[in-house]
């Protein structure tokens, strides 16, 4: 029995918990820093399970980006708006009811539409999918720049991605001037004197 | 089914994602911290990734021919490129009504309400 | 030879940068004190050598050109000529004038057997640029506007002998003037106080110096000139010809803030769209006719001239299937006689009257421009301008271009236009002349010559005298710009035009007055006969001779000889009437005299340069023998010119059908009786006014004035320039102003009442509408789904918090929703 | 190994017995390297400020003052302050840690010798690299200090900033080799040491350059260490940490200083391969990353660790040579220096590489006839197949194509192979346009 451990499901049990206790943990949590440092942790164990759907690439992809970037900057935010060291904006308990309440209709509604198809609960028994390998990258760039790939299997399903490619480029232009334009210095307005916060 | 023996599916990513989903939605929910509402964002944007990048493998799929290959991995590639170009635009007013409110309640930002 | 095209269109292309540059920088250059007419002299400097460049390239490549017809007759026979073609037709029919003989229509297929022959013998014979041939040209497009499928509209070029030496000429005189200008506008340099113009508070007009804009506008003034003799084809002939016309509106009202000023300008262009008018027409009916624009052949494709007068017809005029045949019907039972012979071109084949349309409608735009009677009423009044814009309006630019177009579409006239042409012409020279003579003001009497001094080229042309015509441009654009520039001088140095108030200048402004003594000579054809003489002389001499061989054919216009050699006379009187006035005798006021003063060397440096080229730019330079031909070749002007002649124009352009009249080649003027003629005539008529105005003015032996009151009737009637102005006053305008006013009063009592009270009905019915249907039906319907719109949405803003976090659960609770009915419905389904 | 060991024990069992070895190897490696480093530093120091550093203690050139050191800081007592978060106080030295040492798991350290063999293992080292930093600022925000916020702020945005020149320089190795695959990159500059990437062209050899300093910033090492700016900050982020926590941070920060050596040696300096190609020309080394075990490869590969090792610890000693000789910069210098020269600079280079490589496929320096073990490591880049299959595809390929003899999952790759090959007379072609070239 013992030599039977999948190990491809072992690291999907490990990085899957990792995920969703962290993701829970976000939701408890008061403190505004530890929800970031969960939400690290939530999708660094993201990123793994993205390595053990064999999209190496992506998965590289959020770690850099994600954890790397937009969590740093995220944490900026963090400390730029924080007055005191540790700020907690308490939630109503009714509130958390509510919210609770619809999550989890949700999470059921999710959850019994992932589990419903038979063809998506994974490959038949015997399969060894502990040796998926990550796609080379040099196919998800040819694809960016626009040919379609000649995989034989799917052929009409599979296009080229130049033209989202150059939107989402133009698109991060925008967005790296537009927020460079909203957060820039301006005149800092005191809290205490609300006429002067026009 | 014994997780440890049997073989995943993208099933079992689904309910991963479906959970990081959810919490991101109640996450949005609750937090009044304007920040806090960024990262359930992060959640919810993840939670979706994820079923992307499922659907993308072969691995995962009773036949890996339905799976939808590269393609998943490249809506999840753009998924993560604008989540972060919205994650630097939704600091960037966070920083803004923070400058001009003294706090980052959104609760407090409601003065659209008609 | 290649590169012809590319110089010469940069040369066209310099003043308009130049324009460019100063409207952008101008004001800025203004106040940074930089003298903007570096740019614009700088640039039509740089045209000029550009031009030069182009002559030297031509003669290099098609040699100094060669003179046959005296040679013909210095030896008197033409047997030895077999190289040139061409110069044996020619010769053979000077030849038969010389002998008196009237050319006959039957002469044509002798000329045709002839040509005939000297090509079987001369078979290595050099292609000379003969009229046999029709003239080297470099023709083809530059930029093609108009998309395929219809009548080709292109930007290109038609570049011949023609177009280079107006090049050279323009560009040079244009050159002088931009260095004169430069000392002469200087007061526009800064704020400028107008004591012409007086404002409503008594004080004169005082307003910032428009230096600037006068180089601007001088710039876009030679770029549209040069473009115009460029100009590849009709259309773009136009263009430029509408641009010169509003450059001149520019320079001409130039002291807009004067009314005389501005009223000038209004004129002068309004007179030019009157002429233009028919020039459209002209264009319309070569376009309707022919289906191109272009003048040479492009591309293959037949230009205009070789589609009248093709080579397979010995470029005589010719028609071609399916012209519209209604001008040939009205013609043929006129002129059926007439169209007997085999070879000649049969008029009436094709629709000849359309031709004769077109050839007015042209000439129509050059009368409007070149000043012609009956629309020579502007130039006058263009003296408002200032003076170096008189000089280039009046010698290379805008009126020249009249009598250049004439010249460019010479193959296109019948020999009936000419016949117009010569009358209009007779008509425009004599009434100037004899205005010019009463006339005070300095720059009028200047510009009423303009006026006569054209009529002499539009004669010439008509005449049949193309070279004759067109040399006469030439030279006269030389003597005449300095003529005016001199008389610019004068008036820069006495602030007053009257020269009643002038007088014995001569030792004040020395290097004026003896230039403007060289320009006087050479506008008045003064030379030793036979031997040399300033430039008027020779041309002068060719369009008199020309009138000579013109009336010889055709005893019945013995009338233009007279109007030609009289002119001559009256040409010379008025012009030395007009120097001594000025430069001798004793000052007549003393103030203006002690005022006087040489103008600074910017000024007459070039007055000087123009005064050399008065002189000589009429002389032809002998230039050795060609090898293969034996014939003399010349450098000059003339023989420049016949190398650019028109194909099929060289053996005069035929026989008229409408009208009895015949045209000898124009080499027959050169025969040696005529010539001798056309020399002593000139220099006698010319001497007889010089004495004449010698002894009223230079001597003051007869008193002016008494003659003025002897002749009182004549004399108000050339002072009031032949009442031109009152009787277009009484023509057009005042017509014009009753017509007017019928028409407003019909419009006030009949059209306003019937308006009013259709409008007064409609509000009635609608008033009756308005309560009935809007009121009650519509406003209630209306008012009803918005109350209930509004009593809806009111609820439904209780919904719509503001809080992000609501908003949140509403869509996580829409979607279970959503999903849950979805479930049902496939649930429902799943059951049936 | 894990084969190996799977023949007398349970797979799982031998599996996870494997995976234990190879984690304390490499612990070992940055644990000692740690201790050596102290003691390197220390040495280093003294000897610039013209003294001899440690020698009470005692052993040869005092070394036993860095065990001393570790000795002490074990046992001191381990202080957090009051206003602490002690959750995130506690974790962040590990975060730091665990990003740094995560590296080495796709890092290879000679021929086919690498934890886990990767398409894209650069660029995973410099994403988890970048996640190092995350520890850090949680260190600074939870200690409740001002001057540690400060310091990690500080930090933040200088890591931030660099981690964009320090992509740009890597990239422009990867873009020569055609691959992100480490292994495949060191490969490529087998043989003489003009083979290495830094003499490639004139571009790399400057982007090199280029290369050092961002990467020292991005570790904060002096000049550029305004994080820890002790006449400023007191110590910056680790300024509340002492005992075993502030070691973990020393552990973390050297580790990433010996990590971007290495790097700098496989992606610039030939990684595992000397400058004289011994076991090369002598035949006896792995042909590539795929050849079968044998003695003599094993011998070259552990020559190869050595080497790697020397060239990474060299790297380290250069670092502190420039530490102890250049004043630390003003944090605006800092970052002009980053946005203002770096980032162009390197950006002109990746473009003028880019140029050198289209025109000059063979680079200035490469010999003539490269190295031929290159051209098999460039179809293993292309072929993410199991190492048997890339052995056996390099005696008849098109053969084993046609019979679909290739366990590649992905046949859109596999098909492209042959006209790839065909057209490969150019063994320096790189995969990446052999791929765009022959793909129909």
């Amino acid at each position: 029995m013992d030599g039977h451990i999948n190990w491809h499901s072992f690291y999907f049990l490990l990085f899957g918990l990792t995920a969703c206790v962290f993701s829970v943990a976000v939701v408890l949590t008061g403190s505004i820093v530890r929800m970031a440092f969960y939400l690290t942790l939530c999708l660094g164990a993201t990123a793994g399970l993205f390595f053990l759907a064999g999209a190496g690439f992506v998965g590289a992809m959020q770690l850099l980006i994600y954890v790397g970037g937009t969590l740093v900057l995220l944490i900026f935010g963090v400390m730029l708006t924080a007055q005191g060291p540790f700020v907690n904006m308490k939630t109503r308990a009714g509130e958390w009811v509510i919210g609770g309440a619809a999550g989890l209709m949700l999470l059921g509604l999710l959850l019994q539409a992932a589990f419903r198809v038979e063809e998506w609960r994974g490959p038949p028994e015997g399969v060894a999918t502990a040796t998926a390998e990550n796609a080379p990258p040099g196919e998800i760039g040819i694809r960016m720049l626009g040919k379609p790939g000649d995989n034989g299997k799917a052929v009409g399903k599979e296009s080229g991605y130049l033209l989202p490619f150059e939107i989402v480029s133009v698109h991060l232009l925008v967005v790296l001037i537009g927020s460079a334009y909203l957060a820039r210095t301006k005149r800092r307005r005191r809290a205490s004197d609300p006429a002067e916060s026009t | 089914m014994n997780l440890l023996t049997d073989p995943v599916g993208a099933s079992h990513f689904m309910a991963v994602g479906a959970v990081m989903f959810v919490c991101g939605v109640v996450c949005m929910a609750t937090k009044r911290n304007g920040l806090g509402i960024l990262m359930g964002i992060e959640l919810v944007i993840n939670g979706a990734n994820l079923n992307f990048v499922a659907f993308g493998s072969e691995f995962l799929r009773r036949n890996p021919d339905y799976a939808l290959g590269v393609d998943g991995q490249l809506i999840a590639l753009f998924v993560i490129v604008l989540a972060a170009a919205e994650a630097a635009v939704a600091l960037a007013i966070a920083l803004n009504y923070y400058n001009n409110r003294a706090t980052i309640d959104v609760d407090r930002a409601d003065e659209l309400k008609g | 030879m290649d590169y012809l095209p590319t110089i010469l269109g940069a040369a066209v292309l310099l003043p308009l940068i130049s324009f460019v540059v100063i409207v952008l920088f101008g004001a800025a250059m203004r106040k940074a004190h930089v003298p903007t007419h570096y740019i614009a002299t700088g640039a039509i400097l740089g045209s000029f050598v550009l031009s030069f460049t182009a002559m030297c390239i031509w003669l290099s490549t098609h040699g100094i050109p060669e003179v046959h017809e005296h040679d013909a007759h210095g030896h008197g026979g033409h047997e030895e000529h077999a190289a040139g073609s061409h110069s044996a037709g020619a010769d053979h029919l000077g030849e038969s004038l010389a002998e008196g003989k009237l050319v006959e229509k039957g002469q044509d297929s002798q000329f045709i057997a002839l040509t005939d022959d000297d090509h079987k013998e001369g078979g290595v014979g050099k292609d000379h640029a003969s009229a046999a041939h029709g003239p080297d040209y470099v023709a083809d497009d530059w930029y093609t506007i108009s998309p395929p499928g219809i009548p080709k509209m292109s930007i290109g070029y038609h570049i011949d002998t023609l177009t280079i030496v107006m090049f050279v000429m323009v560009t040079f005189i244009a050159s002088c003037i931009h260095f004169y200008a430069g000392g002469y506008m200087h007061e526009e340099l800064h704020d400028v106080t107008d004591h012409e113009v007086t404002l409503s508070d008594g004080k004169h007009l005082r307003r910032p110096g428009r230096f600037h804009r006068f180089f601007q506008y001088l710039s876009l003034f030679c770029f549209s000139m040069l473009g115009l003799v460029i100009a590849g084809n009709v259309l773009m002939v136009f263009v430029f010809w509408e641009l010169v016309g509003v450059c001149s509106y520019f320079l001409i009202g130039f002291y807009i803030e004067r009314k005389s000023a501005s009223t000038a300008a209004n004129k002068a262009f309004i007179m030019n769209r009157v002429g233009d008018f028919g020039m459209l027409i002209g264009l319309a009916a070569l376009w309707a006719s022919f289906g191109t624009f272009s003048f040479g052949d492009v591309d293959g494709q037949p230009g205009l001239f070789s589609l009248i007068r093709p080579a397979e017809n010995q470029h005589q005029m010719t028609t071609k299937d399916g012209l519209v045949q209604v001008g040939g019907a009205s013609t043929e039972g006129e002129s059926g006689d007439d169209t007997t012979d085999a070879n000649a071109s049969n008029p009436a084949s094709f629709s000849y009257g359309l031709l004769i349309v077109a050839g007015l409608g042209i000439f129509c735009g050059c009368v409007g421009k070149s000043a012609q009677f009956p629309l020579q009423t502007w130039l006058p009044d263009a003296m408002e301008g200032p003076t170096p814009v008189s000089a280039l309006v009046h010698s290379a630019t805008m009126v020249a271009a009249g009598v250049y177009l004439v010249g460019r579409f010479y193959p296109v006239f019948t020999p009936e236009v000419l016949l117009i042409i010569a009358y209009v012409g007779g008509i425009t020279l004599f009434m100037a002349a004899t205005i010019a003579i009463v006339a005070t003001d300095i720059k009028r009497v200047l510009a009423f010559s303009t006026v006569s001094q054209l009529g002499y080229m539009m004669l010439a042309l008509g005449m049949g005298g193309w070279i004759a015509g067109l040399f006469h441009l030439i030279t006269h654009a030389f003597f005449k710009s300095l003529l005016f520039m001199c008389s610019g001088s004068v008036i820069h140095a006495c602030h007053t035009n009257e020269m009643p108030q002038m007088g014995g200048l001569r030792k004040k402004m020395p290097w004026t007055a003896y230039t403007m003594l060289v320009g006087c000579l050479a506008i008045a054809g003064a030379g030793i006969p036979f031997l040399i003489g300033f430039s008027g002389y020779y041309s002068k001499d060719a369009i008199i001779a020309q009138a000579i061989s013109f009336t010889d054919a055709n005893p019945s216009h013995k009338i233009l000889f007279f109007v030609a050699a009289g002119g001559a006379a009256i040409t010379a009187f008025y012009m030395f009437r007009l120097w001594f006035l000025t430069f001798s005798g004793k000052p007549r006021d003393q103030h203006v005299y002690d005022h006087a003063h040489e103008s600074p060397k910017v000024m007459y440096v070039p007055l000087v340069v123009l005064a050399v080229l008065a002189v000589a730019v009429g002389w032809s330079i002998p230039w050795g023998t060609d090898a293969d031909s034996g014939n003399h070749k010349e450098l000059g002007v003339t023989a420049l010119l016949e190398t650019a002649r028109p194909a099929g124009t060289a053996d005069g352009a035929g026989t008229g059908v409408n009208f009895d009249v015949t045209y000898p080649a124009e080499a027959a003027s050169h025969a040696e009786e005529i010539h001798v003629m056309a020399t002593l005539v000139a220099f006698g008529t010319a001497m007889a006014g010089f004495l004449l105005a010698f002894v009223m003015y230079g001597l003051q032996r007869i008193s002016a004035e008494d003659a003025a009151k002897q002749f009182a009737p004549v004399y108000g009637f050339f002072r009031n320039k032949w009442y031109f102005d009152e009787l277009y006053h009484i023509l057009f305008f005042k017509p014009t102003h009753f017509v007017s006013k019928l028409v407003a009063k019909f419009d006030r009592r009949a059209i306003d009442w019937v308006v009013n009270g259709t409008a007064k009905v409609a509000r009635k019915v609608s008033d009756t509408g308005d309560a009935i249907i809007d009121k009650g039906l519509v406003d209630g319907l209306v008012n009803l789904t918005a109350g209930w719109i509004y009593s809806v949405a009111n609820w439904f803003r209780n919904v719509q918090t503001g809080k992000l976090r609501q908003y949140v659960l509403f869509i996580v609770l829409g979607t279970v929703v959503l999903f849950v009915l979805i479930e049902y419905s496939s649930f429902l389904n799943a059951g049936h | 190994m894990a084969e190996a060991l799977s023949q007398y024990l349970w797979p799982s069992v031998a599996y996870l017995l494997t995976g234990i070895v190879h984690a304390l190897l490499l612990l070992g490696l940055v644990a000692v390297g740690t201790v050596i480093f102290i003691w390197m530093e220390r040495k280093i120091a003294g000897r610039i400020q013209d003294r001899l550093g440690p020698t009470r203690v005692g052993g040869k050139f005092g070394w036993l003052q860095t065990v001393a050191d570790g000795l002490k800081l074990a046992t001191k007592e381990d202080t957090m302050p009051r206003d602490a978060d002690p959750i995130l106080f506690k974790i962040a030295p590990y975060v730091a840690l665990c990003a740094s040492y995560a590296t080495f798991i796709v890092l290879p350290f000679a021929t086919g010798w690498s934890a886990v063999t990767s398409s894209i293992s650069i660029f995973l080292i410099i994403a988890i690299l970048g996640v190092e930093v995350f520890g850090v600022i949680l260190a600074g925000y939870s200690s409740g200090s001002k001057w540690s916020l400060f310091g990690a702020m500080r930090e933040a945005a200088q890591v931030v900033s660099y981690e964009v020149p320090l992509g740009l320089c890597v990239l422009v190795p990867v873009m020569i080799a055609g691959t992100m695959d480490l292994n495949v990159i060191g490969e490529m500059q087998r043989g003489w040491f003009t083979n290495w990437l830094v003499f490639h062209d004139p571009f790399t050899f400057l982007v090199f350059f280029v290369y050092i300093t961002c990467a020292t910033a991005s570790v904060n090492r002096a000049p550029f260490d305004l994080a820890e700016a002790e006449s400023e900050l007191v110590a910056g982020f680790h300024t509340e940490y002492s005992g075993v926590r502030w070691s973990v941070f020393f552990m973390a920060e050297y580790n990433s200083m010996l990590l971007v050596s290495f790097l700098a040696s496989i992606l610039f300096l030939g990684g595992w391969h000397g400058p004289i190609p011994i076991f090369t020309s002598t035949g006896i080394a792995y042909e590539s990353s795929a050849a079968a075990f044998s003695w003599g490869g094993f011998l070259a590969n552990v020559a190869g660790v050595a080497n790697l090792l020397f060239k990474g610890f060299a790297g380290v000693a250069i670092m502190m040579w420039v530490r102890w000789t250049l004043p630390r910069l003003r944090i605006d210098q800092v970052m002009r220096t980053c946005l203002k020269y770096c980032t162009p600079l390197a950006c002109f280079c990746f473009l003028g590489a880019a140029i050198w490589t289209w025109a000059f496929p063979g680079g200035m320096l490469l010999k003539a006839e490269p190295y031929a073990g290159f051209r098999e490591a460039d179809e293993m880049a292309l072929l993410p197949v199991a190492n048997s299959a890339g052995t056996e595809a390099r005696g008849d390929f098109d053969e084993s194509v046609q019979s679909s003899g290739l366990a590649s999952n992905d046949s859109a790759l596999s098909q492209s192979l042959p006209g790839e090959l065909a057209s490969q007379d150019d063994n320096r072609r790189s995969p990446a346009t052999a791929l765009a070239g022959g793909d129909n």
